[in-house]
């Protein structure tokens, strides 16, 4: 008995010491450095697609650093693994701006792994850069929206689908993987096929669970619906993992994008690089962003890029691309503010113009998102897209959306109003 | 009196569990709003947020030594009862939103404003008001677990089978709560809270306050499966475990046995998840994944299986762990870490932490005994 | 509760079971008067094991009547019924509980209310107590009241497992091979302390060991395929062909 | 609402087309230089580098006449297509030789600053009804049958003369019958024919059609009578029956195609954790390793030896099944070894290990998707009454049955089999009788992981292969063992196919999440009313 007591004297011992170590890094903590928190999930199901994020940002704060570094110090990485694992996200962002002290994070993709850091952020008032497209409906202080909303990529994508070029579609299927992003995609966007006279039975809308693999039956449906002898499109909210099963079934089923184009809005060159791309020729993305853009930024960015990864077959996509936004803005933001401090930085930040890397200059604007091009993007045999459709100029990021009944009275201006979600009918914030 | 009676049900391992507790209960308090921020002995803020998640998931990890350790029942589903109870009290989180959310909806929360939702599902109702949830915490696992038990026990399904349903089961819930349609928020979860009975979730108040509910839910836990295991009861459970047919023919109802301890564990399980939301501040349909379950199992195998503060220090030893290795250069390569711990835990250490300590403790006791018996024969 | 329908405290009629096609028990007639001991004996494969599955509810039969205590369907209880009842059985291979104390073993075993709450909320008594000391000494184990059942000889264990049938103090017992894997002296000890415990009780005793079956100088009947096949003083049973030519004579 | 096809594309089709098609016939366009002309006033159009013009300049290439125009219009869908940095149009073979746009005449050196002419859909189309137009007799009846199937999709009135021409002469029944419905579908749904022209192709839509045959019918022209608007509607309801009808084979063939990949994912297991009684979380990631070897072993053959490329499967299956194989006798010899008898503990470690392969895999490979090819005979489809096929799934499904009658030879009726029955059922005897039970442990194992490897070969046809491959399937794996029958290999088999099955039946009405919901919950009903699975061991014996 006696025994088992110092046992446990012992472990316990040892678990305090345990305890201790979280605490070093923050003891460590010197001046001369400022620290940049990278967020991406490098285990688990979500680290096919962060990962990259996370190497792209080490690439830019490299070269800050090569270039001096910003307000006289050199940048520091500090990287952690949320492991796709919600509230890990949480408890790594707290880690990140109370041990680490970071001035600015970069990260999360999934809305929910923002939703779970959310909290984190505002309570500590911090800034967390978020580059990819997503559902909308959210406008927070300390958070920058630089992917997609819904009016940067899904509205403009239909619009062309539904323009000569686009091959006139007048039937539409929206296929989605069950949660948040394409539910609120696909009800905008129905709301806004039956504003354009789309009939209700000329819709068609389903889901599918997270990682589902098993396509037959629901390619089998797209084909049925496609033979009522109207022109069918596809319009694709399904997430990472499903994709390569769903566009092998296509392939397989001969569907072609002459016969029903499906358009994507989560498929692009990563996701592409797992997949025989022949079958698939033709088949669209709508994005902000893809490697195939002929101009000389975007050339010496994928040359960069190559030569970091140390590969010359790496390819670059949309959500790098909003970093490579995000983090340049960041930089001439703390520089005009010349401080790192939250607030300051978030009052500078708005207004902020950077090249984006398709030849235009995107802008912060006060609701926190960023204004970009839309491109339309058709499936090539090597795996990259044809650009065969862009928006005239740059579209702003809206976070209400105008097509949902609850959001459509609502606005977001950090300037002037000092609100995420300022009602326009009650005149009051929130 | 009452101490006494519960001192006597302990062992030394049981003391000194609980002696750390008493004076963590005492220490963090202290620490983290006393001693001022510069200081070294400064406990922050987050460190109590973190050491309270772990907290949780020793609670978590005792309610299924309970049911493993001790009646044999190798659950792979006990994720879902953490996640029910972290629902339940989800639920009255985002009640007390109120008209905070970003849609300004008095009734209904931001999800459901946006899912189009004209009034509350009936299942959400009574969630604001703090007992009801409170009582659900322990309802909603516990009904589940009964149904499930009820079935599966009587129906004798037992070893690998059993812990392959509870595995569908958690993964069935899952795929069910996923669905947006279910009205749980799909795979955004409950978040963005706001108020704990009407202080602010994210106050360091609030987190010390929450911190010291876990460490004396801990505590009662921890008496609580004491006290079972050590009562008649809990002799027939190991019983049930090791020998279950022969259990039967001495005249024991073993399904009545395992349904009780199945489902006190899952309202365990429903309080550690409870704990755990306010804490964390998210609670979504991965807490469900089944890998999330086979985790837990192993917190339980790392620390010891069947000592009860074994499965809590192994909790709160492989979390500790992952917090740790999950941060820095070698953050890609944490997975082999974890992996090689559990090979490693299972093939030198099948007793578990506390269990190899205490044998080889043992050893070394045997061999003082032996020497001195050799020192005291030449005297001869 | 029903009527009694028999005097017998265990009567068995036309009982049938089959496994995958094959006949474990064919249309077995048996019947046991309260306070009587019998002796079992058979070759292997000849259903001995699978007939004490059917009377403590472990097996369901096909087929036939299992009556207890004059009106008790056994077949439709369980094995925790059944044991309430008052039917107690130890097992071909000693099976005691591991894990638990000799002590433990016993109280575990000792007649007592055997629900979930109940037991949560036991407290020792005297008289519980006494009534452990008693059947330790019975059984010889006293010295190791202590000790880890699994630590007991299995010579021990089989005695420990009787002791728990004791404890139990069931109205029948069903004794499945109580002497295997003794010794001379210890067999001998078994069959005075059954003898002694047949007393007061019925039981029903499957072995191979015919010395032994001897020494308990009780009746004796033979099953074969399932089916009984002679019945009657041992001398007689052995003395019948049939029973020379499938068991005895080889 | 129905949809007007005659964009410019096809209104230049329909008058320069039977020019060329004439020239075609007559030959006498082969090698005689171009007239200048449509061509010439091309070459700014294409240079000009937006869809309209391109469509444009496409028209005048369709209609120039000149020989080269097929290849060139196949240049452009194949990215072949290029305007030079002084305006000249070229267009390059599948080799890479370089041709002269405006007189198609091999060059010399590929001209400098070659800007490649994009196309998109529309243009896609357009191009592969011209093209279809084309080569509606060519020689290649592979090229027939896909011009026919081409002409049928579009519908284009303009195709009609052609086709009646390729009719005439068309030996090969199967293309024969396309190219009738295709000639149909245009009578039916070009506007200007007469009723009984109209109702005659109705006819034959109704009476040989299928899905494809809906959408003509679906598409009769405004202007059309009632009596022939009703005709049509009549043929679509008969489609529909018997489309329904069909439909019903279909999920049970969907059902049966996913039953397979259940149950190569679940052979594997049935041998780990049913015959050996390991639960093997780490099944999962051997047959990623399958998945894996089969990507290296197509990189490998995709750069060495591009000819074998339409063997690399079959390549892939012995490697796979040795890598995985390997690895899983690694594993075992060093891990599972020690844990026999404490099969709960064997779970634990598995599940470290699936972490480690896991990540090991990630490191080694990167996070993202890697890109496993189909071979020319997996790809496309073929038709069964009115559903369609597809060959893919068709080489799984017999892939699988293979597999499994090959694994239930093994243990049946080799020596090892033998063995390994005998040192499952009785350790102690089978050392005793001299057997080698080490060996046959390791020897076990390893086949149930080669298995797993095999699963990942046919995975990678269909699924991502990505560090994640594993974990996506190892609850189905466990669920159809438990199902099954532990240690009962046919329960696998039956196992497999009806929850395969009944989850494509349940489909369509349930929706992909609450099917499997369903099913997951019978499993647990089904568990509760047979504790031991489908086909359970009976008798005494099993309990003690």
């Amino acid at each position: 008995m006696n025994l088992t007591r110092r046992s446990l004297l012992a472990t316990s011992a040892l678990a305090a010491a345990a305890a201790a170590l979280p605490m070093m890094p923050a003891v460590a903590q010197t001046g001369d450095t400022i620290k940049v928190g990278i967020l991406h999930s490098l285990s688990g199901t979500m680290a096919i697609s962060e990962t990259t994020l996370k190497d792209v940002m080490l690439m830019l704060i490299e070269q800050q650093n090569a270039k001096g570094g910003l307000l006289g110090k050199k940048l520091e990485a500090v990287v952690v693994d949320p492991a796709s694992n919600w509230p890990l996200f949480a408890e790594k962002a707290r880690e990140l701006i109370t041990q680490h002290k970071v001035a600015a994070t970069f990260g999360c993709w999934t809305s929910v792994s923002r939703k779970s850091v959310l909290p984190v952020f505002k309570e500590l008032n911090n800034i967390l850069f978020y580059p990819v497209q997503y559902e909308g409906e959210e406008s927070e202080k300390n958070v920058f929206y630089t992917g997609a909303a819904p009016n940067q990529q899904a509205i403009p994508a239909v619009d062309y689908l539904m323009s000569k070029d686009g091959g006139e579609v007048k039937r539409w299927v929206l296929a989605g993987t069950d949660y948040v992003y394409p539910r609120t995609t696909n009800k905008i966007l129905e709301a806004y096929l039956l504003a354009k006279g789309v009939k209700k039975e000329d819709i068609m809308i389903n889901y599918t669970p997270f990682g589902h693999s098993d396509w037959q039956t629901i390619v089998a449906d797209i084909k049925k619906f496609g033979s009522a002898g109207k022109k069918t499109g596809v319009v694709s909210t399904i997430n990472g993992d499903a994709n390569v099963p769903f566009y092998k079934e296509l392939g397989n089923a001969g569907i072609k994008a002459t016969d029903i184009p499906v358009v994507a809005f989560s498929v692009g060159e990563e996701e592409l690089a797992g997949i025989d791309t022949k079958p698939l020729l033709g088949h669209l993305a709508a994005w902000n962003y893809f490697q195939s853009v002929k101009n000389p930024v975007n050339e010496a960015f994928i040359k960069q890029w190559k030569a970091f990864k140390k590969n010359d077959k790496a390819v670059t996509n949309d959500p790098m691309e909003a970093h490579v936004i995000g983090f340049n803005m960041w930089i001439k933001a703390v520089e005009k503010a010349k401080t790192i401090e939250a607030d300051k930085v978030i009052d500078a930040i708005v207004g902020i113009e950077v090249p984006n890397l398709t030849g235009g200059v995107s802008k912060m604007l006060a609701n926190h998102h960023i204004t970009k091009p839309v491109l339309i993007g058709e499936v090539r045999a090597d795996g990259q897209f044809d650009v065969v459709w862009q928006t005239k100029d740059l579209v702003p990021g809206d976070a209400w959306t105008d097509h949902l009944e609850g959001s459509k009275d609502l606005e977001a201006d950090w300037v002037n109003l000092k609100c995420g979600n300022y009602n326009t009918k009650l005149k009051k914030c929130g | 009196m009452i101490s006494q009676a519960i001192l006597a049900r302990l062992d030394g391992r049981g003391r000194i569990f609980l002696g750390v507790i008493l004076a963590a209960l005492v220490a963090v308090p202290v620490l983290n709003m006393l001693v001022p921020v510069g200081s070294p002995f400064h406990v922050p803020t987050w460190l109590v947020s973190l050491m309270g998640k772990y907290l949780c998931f020793a609670i978590l990890a005792l309610a299924l030594d309970l049911v493993w350790g001790y009646c044999g029942i190798l659950s792979l589903g006990h994720g879902a009862f953490f996640a029910l109870g972290g629902y339940a009290i989800g639920m009255y989180l985002m009640r007390q939103i109120g008209p905070r959310g970003v849609y300004g909806n008095p009734i209904l929360p931001d999800f459901m404003v946006f899912l189009n939702y004209k009034e509350l599902p009936w299942f959400w109702y009574g969630f604001d008001f703090f007992p009801f949830a409170a009582l659900m915490v322990f309802l909603a696992p516990g009904i589940l677990a009964f149904v499930f038990g009820w079935f599966a026990f009587r129906s004798r399904v037992t070893g690998v089978y059993l812990s392959i349903i509870t595995q569908a089961l958690t993964y069935a819930l899952m795929l069910a709560f996923f669905r947006n349609d279910m009205g749980f928020g799909g795979n955004n979860g409950l978040t963005d809270f706001k108020d704990i009975l009407g202080f602010s979730v994210q106050a360091p108040g609030t987190r010390l306050a929450l911190f010291v509910a876990t460490l004396l839910a801990l505590a009662a836990s921890y008496l609580f499966a004491r006290a079972v295991v050590t009562s008649k009861a809990g002799k027939v459970l190991v019983a049930v475990r090791d020998a279950e047919s022969r259990t039967r023919f001495l005249g024991f109802r073993v399904e009545r046995y395992k349904l009780f301890v199945f489902v006190a564990s899952a309202m365990m399980a429903g309080l550690a998840g409870a704990l755990y939301v306010p804490q964390v501040g998210i609670i979504n349909p991965s807490e469900f994944q089944p890998g999330n379950s086979i985790e837990v199992v192993i917190w339980v195998a790392v620390g010891g299986r069947g000592t009860l503060v074994g499965a809590a220090i192994g909790a709160i030893l492989v979390n500790l762990a992952k917090t740790t290795f999950t941060t820095g250069a070698l953050a890609p390569y944490w997975l082999f870490a974890l992996g090689a711990l559990f090979v490693l835990t299972t093939l030198l250490m099948p007793k578990g932490v506390i269990g190899t300590y205490a044998a080889w403790r043992e050893k070394r006791r045997e061999k003082l005994a032996l020497a001195a018996n050799a020192a005291a024969t030449p005297a001869e | 509760m029903n009527q009694r329908v028999t005097d017998y405290l265990l009567y068995l009629d036309g009982v049938s079971v089959a496994f995958d096609g094959f006949k474990a028990i064919n249309s077995l007639a048996l019947t046991i008067m309260p306070g009587e001991m019998r002796a079992i004996i058979g070759p292997n494969g000849a259903g001995k094991t699978t007939m004490m599955d059917i009377i403590t509810g472990k097996t369901k039969p096909d087929d036939g009547d299992v009556i207890f205590n004059g009106s008790v369907d056994l077949t439709q209880l369980d094995e925790a019924d059944i044991a309430n009842l008052g039917i107690g059985r130890k097992f071909q291979k000693p099976t005691v509980f591991e894990m638990h104390t000799v002590e433990d073993n016993i109280r575990l075993a000792l007649k007592a209310d055997r629900r979930v709450f109940t037991t949560l909320f036991w407290k020792d008594s005297a008289g519980e107590r006494e009534k452990v000391n008693r059947i330790l000494a019975t059984i010889r184990l006293e010295h190791l009241r202590e000790a880890n059942a699994a630590n007991l000889s299995h010579g021990q264990k089989q005695w420990l497992e009787i002791g728990m049938l004791l404890a139990q103090d069931p109205k029948l017992l069903l004794v499945d091979e109580p002497v295997a894997g003794m010794t001379d002296a210890e067999t001998e000890a078994t069959a005075h302390l059954l003898k002694e415990i047949a007393r007061d009780h019925s039981v029903l005793v499957v072995e191979h060991d015919m010395a032994f079956v001897r020494e308990l100088g009780v009746k004796v009947t033979v099953l074969h395929e399932g089916a009984v096949l002679a019945e009657g003083p041992l001398d007689v049973v052995s003395a019948n062909s049939r029973v020379i030519e499938v068991y005895l004579g080889r | 609402m129905h949809l007007d096809w005659k964009t410019p594309v096809q209104l230049w089709f329909r008058a320069g087309f039977q020019a060329l098609l004439f020239a075609l016939f007559l030959g006498i366009l082969a090698g005689s230089p171009a007239k200048a002309g449509p061509l010439e006033d091309a070459v700014p159009l294409f240079a000009a580098d937006s869809f309209a013009d391109t469509a444009k300049a496409l028209d005048l290439v369709a209609a120039s006449g000149a020989a080269h125009a097929g290849p060139m219009l196949e240049a452009l869908v194949d990215r072949r297509l290029f305007v030079s940095a002084d305006k000249k149009l070229f267009f390059k073979d599948k080799a890479g030789l370089a041709f002269d746009g405006l007189s198609g005449e091999k060059l010399a050196a590929e001209p400098a600053g070659g800007a490649m002419v994009r196309i998109n859909n529309r243009l896609r189309g357009a191009i592969d009804t011209a093209v279809g137009r084309l080569t509606l007799q060519a020689p290649d009846p592979v090229k027939r049958r896909a011009a026919a199937e081409a002409v049928y999709k579009t519908r284009a009135p303009e195709s009609e003369e052609a086709l009646t021409a390729a009719l005439k002469v068309e030996k090969v029944a199967a293309i024969k019958d396309i190219q009738q419905m295709a000639l149909a579908a245009i009578v039916a749904t070009a506007p200007g024919k007469a009723d009984i022209d109209r109702l005659s192709a109705i006819e034959i839509l109704r009476d040989r059609g299928d899905r494809d045959a809906l959408t003509p019918l679906n598409s009769i022209p405004e202007s059309a009578s009632a009596d022939v608007k009703a005709a049509a509607k009549a043929a679509a309801v008969d489609i529909n029956q018997r489309l329904a009808l069909w439909s019903g084979v279909q999920n049970a063939w969907y059902g049966i195609s996913l039953g397979s990949v259940l149950l190569l994912a679940a052979i594997g297991l049935a041998i780990t954790f049913g015959v050996m009684g390991i639960i093997n979380m780490a099944h999962g990631e051997m047959v990623m390793i399958g998945a894996y070897t089969t990507f290296l072993i197509q990189e490998v053959i995709r750069q060495k030896y591009p000819a074998l490329f339409d063997y690399s499967l079959a390549i892939a299956i012995p490697l796979s099944f040795l890598v995985a194989g390997l690895v899983g006798i690694a594993i075992e010899r060093l891990v599972i070894r020690h844990l026999y008898g404490r099969p709960l503990e064997t779970l634990l470690a598995t599940w470290g290990i699936s972490l480690i392969l896991q990540q090991a895999v990630r490191t080694l490979f990167g996070p993202t998707n890697r890109e496993v090819g189909a071979p020319a005979y997996m790809s496309g489809s073929f038709k069964v009454g009115l559903i369609d096929i597809t060959y893919g799934r068709v080489w799984i499904v017999g892939f699988a049955l293979v597999v499994f009658f090959a694994v239930l030879a093994l243990l049946r009726f080799t020596p090892l089999g033998l063995q390994m029955r005998a040192v499952t059922q009785n350790r102690r005897m089978a050392a005793s009788m001299g057997i080698r039970t080490a060996r046959v442990d390791a020897l076990t194992f390893g086949l149930g992981s080669g298995i797993a490897g095999l699963a990942g070969v046919a995975l990678s046809q269909i699924d991502n292969v990505s560090p994640n491959l594993g974990q996506s399937y190892i609850i189905d794996s466990f669920m159809v063992v438990v199902f099954g029958g532990v240690g009962n290999l046919w329960g696998t088999l039956v196992a497999a196919l009806s929850l395969g099955i009944a989850n494509k039946f349940l489909e369509p009405f349930a929706g992909a999440v609450l099917g499997k919901i369903a099913l997951l919950v019978f499993i647990i009903l089904f568990i509760q009313k047979r504790p031991r699975g489908l086909f359970a061991l009976k008798g005494r014996a099993i309990e003690q």
